[in-house]
């Protein structure tokens, strides 16, 4: 299992979701990517085939709801799905009785959260890796 | 057959370490994703670890049988075959390959299948054009007397611009510098991953590996035209093939039509002056 | 003169007149099947065991008297069509006829018909083309509520088709001028026929008509002059005609292009638009690929002592006729026409091999009956396949048979594997046009552009396997067998080519001429397919097979029953032309016309320039 | 359920005061709607150079009105926000059926930087028709700012989007400030313009690095990333939110930002000028770059002229939307970029000027900032009416406020995408499929902050 686990973090290809909302995450990921840091081998892809983790940013509604569904199910498994940012962990200021906004959770099976109105960049690459590492645990526990 | 083998092993080894080194040399320019540098190599490990493909595309079947005719032409390269047989092996690759992108029900697949088969022609008559005047200097087709041939007389001399037409190939093939026709999807574009979007998991990883063993088969054609030892002469090839990836970065995507039209006015024209030039001295 | 000869050309005259006055309806199809199925029998075993023992006399007075039989009835049906330019053309064909006769009486060569060295393989291609059609026609009469209804319709439909197959066999087997205009006539007259039973309009066939019969008039009045100057009208005999060698030349080229409609122009090609596909399938391979090859093939001693100018631009005129067509399949919408452009292709490389050496001819005669095998397989495929599309009476439209599309894909296949293992190589290696740079260029473009429709075609077959319509009626058990059954020789008669080279080496032929002395330097080059010899060609051809085999299968499994819908059908891509990236597409038509108008001109020009020398 | 329509002479009224109202120079604004008892009351709001006319039309439910489309094209995003919440159709209804073969792109894909679906009828490649679907943004911010005080308003409205959340906030207190007759200290008013500045600034380096990615030049994007990363590191000196939310406040400003801090952030902005110009002439003197932008992205006079931010300058029509605002703009000495051409070209240079223009204005701004303290006392629960209109990073900005003792009883957002998306489609007809994320990385539209 530990070389599945090895390769599995050694290449992470993330489709960037961005819900809806202000896109200050989406941004702040893709800084995270391009600046100096010690995270190696992610890379970001537009189709969710050749994906194995989905990043959620951004607060989502009925009709990004289906969309992130449809994008979900293509995914080959082992999956992970992050939500990223206040507004997919939480709906954040946004979301009220009325205005039926979705968190992530609601839609979709969780592996990492990053909370925080535009969260550290780093700490969202740390938890992209945290989660790909669930994902790839969950897939060995299901192959022994 | 021993020597051949070696051969055969030393290309499908060299062409993953030409990209091993690009992506490497990239990822530490400032502003790129930083990566490791085996990561081409981890990422096929991680695609030949998924399952649970979508099942309505069942085209992803057809990696395997184009995997098979590259392995088929990179063995006939190796032991010095005929090379219009070569290139039918290539044909017949490049048919599943187009015909698993067409099928499944994604328009980016079937659009980049459109580019592929404009591609697919031009290459077809730059190196038919090639092979001939080949044919009129060396008096034969088959790559062990061709190679022959050149080690004991400069083919440069004879057919430069033959040598050039088959290059503007080998860049068509690799979508490199002017001739990307957007179709492997390596920078962002609109297509995404074009003619692999319907491959996913183990079938991606298979079609990673076909485009690999085609670029050496390629590698080992054009080093034909040199005329120093065999694996000195591939080694330069494979040299320059890594500058022309390197520089790849640099170089702004022109639209594939305008990109069609220029790779036909080069190389197509470069290779019918070349044959016409045979001819008139 | 040999009786199965004979029976060729008169057989179907024959039974013309017994389907046409005697039978009705249903009679008259079950003769056409067996006729079809006598002559290609008949033309097998002719081809193994020439049957020359028995010999039937016939005097030359009657041939002359069906001629003038021909064009009298020629007169009289457009004359009742009111086409009065073709009546006065046929009017002075009679007369230089007639006054012929009275003034020299020329006589005819003894022997008139006769099947020589390559008239027999060419027969028996033309009889498979009519055998793997029969299908096709049988299901268009059924259908087409015209065809069925008037009766004089079906009488033209059937005089049509028997006429075609004897003017077949008749200039197949003709050895004299004169057997070469009246088997023309007769072509004519079945396009008449078929014009008559098909088109409501018949205006677009006009222009094509008058063409025809004025190219006809000129050499009916040319074969007086070659009667007097070469003393017989044997076209072997036709030679030493000095400094005219060149107009001769071109006046039997002339006549091979207009008679084969082998001018890349629309309006040639409109000429078919009413048929249908199948009967559009069989008069293009007849009379634009396999009449074509033969006739020149005729004339082969002829052009041996040609001067290289004439050669050349002869050969170039076959190589814009390659790409040409080439370029039409790939800018043609619907399948009948891409594939009567193919064979149009094919028919250009056979009119620029006969100008090159003996092994081109050696190598393209394979080719060109690799191609009668094949294609009119996929006519019948395109003709089912609008079978299948047509509404029936319910108005429900029928399915997609997948299994067809796997044949299709197949054959298309080897169609696309023959040029690539054995015709390139033979290109290049066989010096078929290696002495004349420029045809050979445009060869090789015409060459990959055609590898590129078909490229195109396959990803359209290899798609339509997906769509499955649960209630798509099923083929009759015949039409599923037969289809099996021809798929299969197409396969082997591709795979085969080098087989055929030796069978060709074998013939001992009357006049040494054929074939080449050295053509074991050409039939032992390290071919792809020697199926004698068990090379890696072999190997990696049946492991291909066996691959290919095992994925289609897996694909057909796994199609079935996991055939999900996805989202949403998005529609498949088809507003693609080929030519996207060519910079507009109307400057090309305006080149191919200038190229084999030029290239007339020039022959014109330098066969005009022999007279001075 | 069939919709009953207004009498041909309502109808006709109506375009009558809208016909008089453009022939005197008006242009619409915004269109706002209240929901009355049984009734909907549309206000369609113009302006000419600051002073405001309102029309009213109260409509039954279910019922179709005269689209305004027809007098004024920018009005027909507006138009649609409308008929998402209220019951209310408008005729004609233009829609295009492609015959060609339709694909569908989007809504999530990494050229996209916000969730929209195109559906493109294409032949050979060649856009024929194009029908955009927009709503993945939509969170109902209007609707969840009623009855809310104005703080947590303000809160909200600096999160709406990352380029203009800024942009938004500024204009809601101005807003309040107008309302409630407050005067600003002016070190409060110079920061303000610094940090506008900024945005500004912010801004242009995401739609070069959106340009860079959509023509393929990965080593180009990554410099401007470089450099949005030297921007990130200065914009933290002044807020640890990369969009300076939190500093803002109705009166002034939360804290005060010391000179020393606007020095340093300056002179490490500064750093990037070399690195802008450089791309600039590359992209310039580059024959296929240039070729490819100046072919594509081609708007006509006539709607660049109704458009709004970079597109109205690059068809050569002079307008400098900075000096709409109350912000002492003018006390700095600059001259306004301006290209001619319309296309991508003209709008890809007035970027890098902008840019440019932005590191100049911040400079000035640092040398002669004023003293003094950065707030002034003020109660901000007051009543009343404000229309205010605001320059953003992509354009004007109109904003409409009623408060109620301190509650905000009604808020309507018009962004200045919502006044170019309606050219969008009639400009992308006729390109190649390959150059869409091109033209729509210069028509730089900010969905968030126009579909709210």
């Amino acid at each position: 299992m530990s070389w599945l686990l090895n390769n599995g973090l050694r290449s992470i290809s993330i489709l960037v979701v961005q819900a809806g909302g202000c896109r200050g995450c989406a941004l702040q990921f893709s800084m995270g990517m391009s600046l100096e840091n010690e995270i190696k081998g992610i890379s970001v892809t537009g189709n969710p085939k050749h994906a194995d983790a989905l990043l959620v940013t951004g607060c989502i509604n009925e009709k990004s709801r289906e969309a992130i569904l449809q994008l979900y199910e293509q995914m080959p498994e082992p999956k992970a799905v992050i939500a990223a940012g206040a507004c997919s962990c939480s709906g954040s200021l946004f979301r009220t009785s009325e205005n039926n906004l979705y968190t992530t959770e609601d839609i979709l099976p969780v592996d990492a959260w990053i909370r925080g109105c535009t969260p550290d960049m780093h700490e969202m690459l740390e938890a992209v890796v945290r989660a790909i590492g669930a994902s790839l645990e969950k897939e060995g526990s299901r192959k022994i | 057959m021993l020597q051949s083998l070696i051969w055969f092993l030393v290309i499908m080894i060299v062409v993953p370490v030409l990209y091993l080194i690009e992506n490497f040399i990239r990822s530490m320019m400032p502003g790129y994703n930083k990566s490791y540098l085996l990561q081409p190599i981890y990422r096929l490990m991680k695609l030949f670890g998924k399952r649970g493909m979508k099942t309505n595309d069942p085209a992803h079947w057809f990696s395997i049988v184009s995997c098979w005719f590259a392995i088929c032409a990179l063995f006939f390269t190796v032991r010095g075959e005929n090379i219009l047989f070569i290139f039918t092996s290539l044909v017949m690759m490049e048919l599943f390959i187009l015909a698993g992108s067409w099928n499944a029900r994604e328009p980016f697949g079937s659009m980049a299948a459109q580019r592929g088969i404009a591609r697919f022609f031009i290459c077809a008559f730059t190196f038919m054009v090639s092979a001939a005047s080949l044919y009129q200097v060396t008096g034969t087709l088959s790559l062990k007397e061709m190679m022959a041939y050149s080690w004991m007389h400069y083919l440069l001399l004879k057919l430069p611009l033959a040598f050039l037409a088959m290059i503007v190939v080998l860049l068509i093939r690799g979508s490199l510098l002017f001739f990307d026709f957007n179709i492997t999807g390596k920078a962002l574009n609109i297509l995404d991953s074009a003619l692999y979007t319907p491959y996913s998991g183990w079938s991606l990883g298979i079609t990673q590996i076909t485009r690999w063993v085609e670029i050496g088969v390629w590698l080992k054609l054009i080093s034909v035209f040199l005329p120093w030892k065999p694996w000195f002469s591939f080694t330069v090839l494979a040299i320059c093939y890594l500058a022309f990836l390197l520089t790849d970065g640099f170089i702004p995507k022109a639209r594939w039509k305008k990109v069609a039209r220029n790779a036909f006015l080069w190389g197509g024209g470069m290779s019918v002056m070349n044959f016409i030039w045979l001819y008139l001295f | 003169m040999p009786v199965t000869v004979v029976g060729f050309v008169l057989g179907p005259l024959l039974l013309l007149f017994v389907a046409v006055f005697v039978l009705r309806g249903k009679g008259r199809q079950g003769l056409l099947i067996g006729f079809a199925v006598l002559f290609f029998l008949t033309a097998l075993y002719q081809l193994i065991v020439p049957m020359d023992a028995i010999r039937v006399y016939i005097p030359q007075v009657l041939w002359k008297l069906i001629t003038l039989a021909t064009v009298a009835v020629l007169f009289v049906t457009t004359m009742r069509d009111k086409q009065f330019i073709v009546s006065s053309l046929i009017f002075v064909q009679s007369v230089t006829l007639i006054l012929a006769e009275t003034l020299l009486s020329p006589d005819e060569p003894t022997v008139f018909l006769q099947f020589q060295y390559e008239g027999g393989l060419l027969l028996v291609s033309g009889a498979f083309a009519l055998m793997a059609l029969l299908p096709g026609i049988l299901s268009h009469l059924h259908r087409s509520s015209s065809l069925s209804k008037s009766p004089t319709r079906n009488r033209a439909f059937f005089t049509g088709i028997f006429l075609l197959m004897a003017a077949f066999a008749g200039i197949l087997s003709a050895r004299s001028i004169t057997g070469l205009f009246l088997f023309g006539q007769w072509g004519v007259l079945a396009d008449n026929y078929f014009q008559k039973a098909f088109d409501q309009n018949r205006q677009n066939a006009k222009f094509v008509l008058i063409l025809q019969q004025s190219m006809l008039t000129i050499w009916i009045g040319a074969s007086v002059y070659l009667n007097q100057t070469a003393g017989s009208l044997a076209m072997e005999d036709l030679s030493g005609f000095g400094s005219a060698t060149g107009l001769v030349m071109i006046l039997v080229l002339f006549m091979v292009l207009v008679m084969g409609r082998m001018i890349p122009e629309k309006v040639m090609a409109r000429q078919y638009s009413s048929y249908p596909t199948s009967i559009k399938g069989l008069s293009v391979i007849m009379y634009s690929l396999l009449i074509p090859f033969s006739v020149l093939l005729k004339f082969r001693p002829l052009f041996i002592n040609l001067d290289n100018k004439l050669a050349a631009s002869a050969v170039f005129l076959g190589g814009i006729l390659m790409a040409a067509n080439a370029y039409y399949a790939g800018v043609s919408q619907h399948k009948e026409e891409i594939l009567s452009h193919m064979v149009l292709f094919v028919s250009g490389w056979a009119f620029a091999a006969v100008f090159t050496g003996l092994e081109g001819i050696f190598f393209t005669f394979c080719y060109v009956i690799a191609t009668a095998a094949s294609l009119p397989f996929l006519f019948a495929c395109v003709t089912v396949k609008d079978d299948l599309e047509e509404p029936d009476q319910s108005g429900k439209r029928k399915g997609m048979v997948k299994q067809l599309s796997l044949f299709k894909a197949f054959v298309l296949l080897m169609f696309l594997f023959a040029p690539f293992s054995s015709s390139l190589l033979k290109l290049v290696v066989v010096q078929l046009m290696a002495q004349y740079p420029l045809a050979m260029l445009l060869a090789v473009a015409g060459l990959v552009f055609m590898t590129t429709v078909v490229l195109r075609w396959l990803l359209d077959l290899l798609r339509e396997g997906i769509t499955q319509n649960p209630d798509a009626r099923k083929l009759s058990v015949f039409l599923k067998c037969e289809l099996m059954f021809l798929f299969v020789i197409t396969v082997a008669v591709n795979l085969l080519s080098g087989t055929i080279y030796r069978y060709l080496q074998s013939q001992s032929l009357p006049m040494g001429v054929w074939p080449a002395a050295d053509i074991e330097k050409y039939a032992s080059l390290p071919g792809i397919v020697h199926l004698n010899k068990f090379g890696t060609g072999v190997i990696f051809l049946v492991i291909s097979i066996i691959i290919m085999g095992a994925v289609f299968i897996v694909y057909e499994i796994y199609g079935r029953e996991k055939v999900q819908k996805t989202a949403e059908e998005v529609q498949p891509f088809k507003a693609y032309s080929l030519t996207a990236w060519l910079p507009s597409n109307n400057r090309i038509f305006f080149w191919i016309r200038a190229g084999w108008i030029a290239t007339m001109m020039l022959l014109v020009g330098v066969a005009l320039s022999c007279f001075k020398a | 359920m069939m919709r009953k329509s207004w009498s041909e002479k309502q109808s006709s009224s109506l375009a009558g005061k809208w016909f008089t109202f453009k022939s005197r120079g008006y242009n619409l604004l915004m269109i706002n709607a209240t929901q009355a008892e049984n009734k909907i009351i549309l206000e369609y709001i113009l302006e000419k150079e600051g002073d405001i006319e309102i029309v009213k039309a109260s409509v039954p439910p279910n019922y179709e009105i005269p689209s305004v489309v027809e007098v004024f094209p920018q009005g027909e995003q507006m138009q649609h926000e409308i008929t998402q919440r209220y019951p209310i159709s408008f005729f004609p209804r233009m829609t295009k059926h492609p015959d060609s073969s339709v694909i569908e792109w989007g809504p999530f894909h990494p050229l996209l930087p916000e969730p929209v679906k195109f559906r493109l009828g294409l032949k050979d490649e060649v856009i024929e028709s194009t029908c955009i679907e927009t709503g993945y943004n939509y969170r109902g911010l209007e609707e969840s700012c009623a009855g809310r005080k104005a703080e947590e308003v303000l809160e909200m409205l600096e999160r709406t989007s990352a380029m203009n959340g800024f942009c938004m906030g500024l204009a809601f207190v101005h807003a309040l400030e107008k309302m409630h007759g407050v005067d600003v200290p002016e070190k409060a008013r110079w920061l303000r313009m610094f940090l506008m500045e900024m945005t500004y600034l912010h801004a242009s380096l995401h739609s070069l690095s959106h340009t860079a990615q959509s023509l393929g030049l990965a080593a180009c994007s990554a410099r401007i990333f470089k450099l949005i990363g030297l921007y990130c590191e200065a914009a933290a000196l002044i807020s640890e939110h990369p969009q300076f939310s939190g500093v803002l406040e109705a009166g002034g400003l939360s804290r005060d930002i010391t000179i020393e801090t606007l020095y340093t952030v300056n002179a490490i902005i500064q750093e990037m000028e070399e690195d802008l110009k450089d791309i600039r002439d590359q992209w310039e003197g580059t024959p296929s770059i240039a070729r490819r932008l100046k072919k594509n992205g081609i708007v006509d006079d006539r709607s660049a002229r109704l458009m709004t931010g970079r597109a109205v300058r690059a068809a050569g029509i002079s307008k400098d939307f900075r000096k709409d605002s109350v912000l002492p703009w003018s006390k700095l000495s600059y001259t306004i970029p301006q290209a001619a051409g319309s296309n991508c070209f003209a709008r890809v240079m007035l970027m890098m000027e902008d840019a440019l223009l932005s590191l100049e204005l911040i400079d000035q701004i640092a040398e002669d900032m004023p003293h003094g303290d950065v707030k002034s006392p003020c109660r901000m629960d007051g009543s009343g009416e404000a229309i205010v209109r605001e320059p953003e990073a992509y354009g004007t900005l109109a904003l409409l406020v009623r408060q109620d003792e301190g509650r905000l009883q009604e808020l309507k957002i018009r962004s200045a995408a919502a006044l170019n998306f309606p050219f969008l489609p009639q400009c992308l007809e006729g390109t190649e499929i390959h150059d869409l994320p091109l033209v729509i990385s210069t028509f730089e539209l900010d969905l968030s902050s126009m579909e709210k």
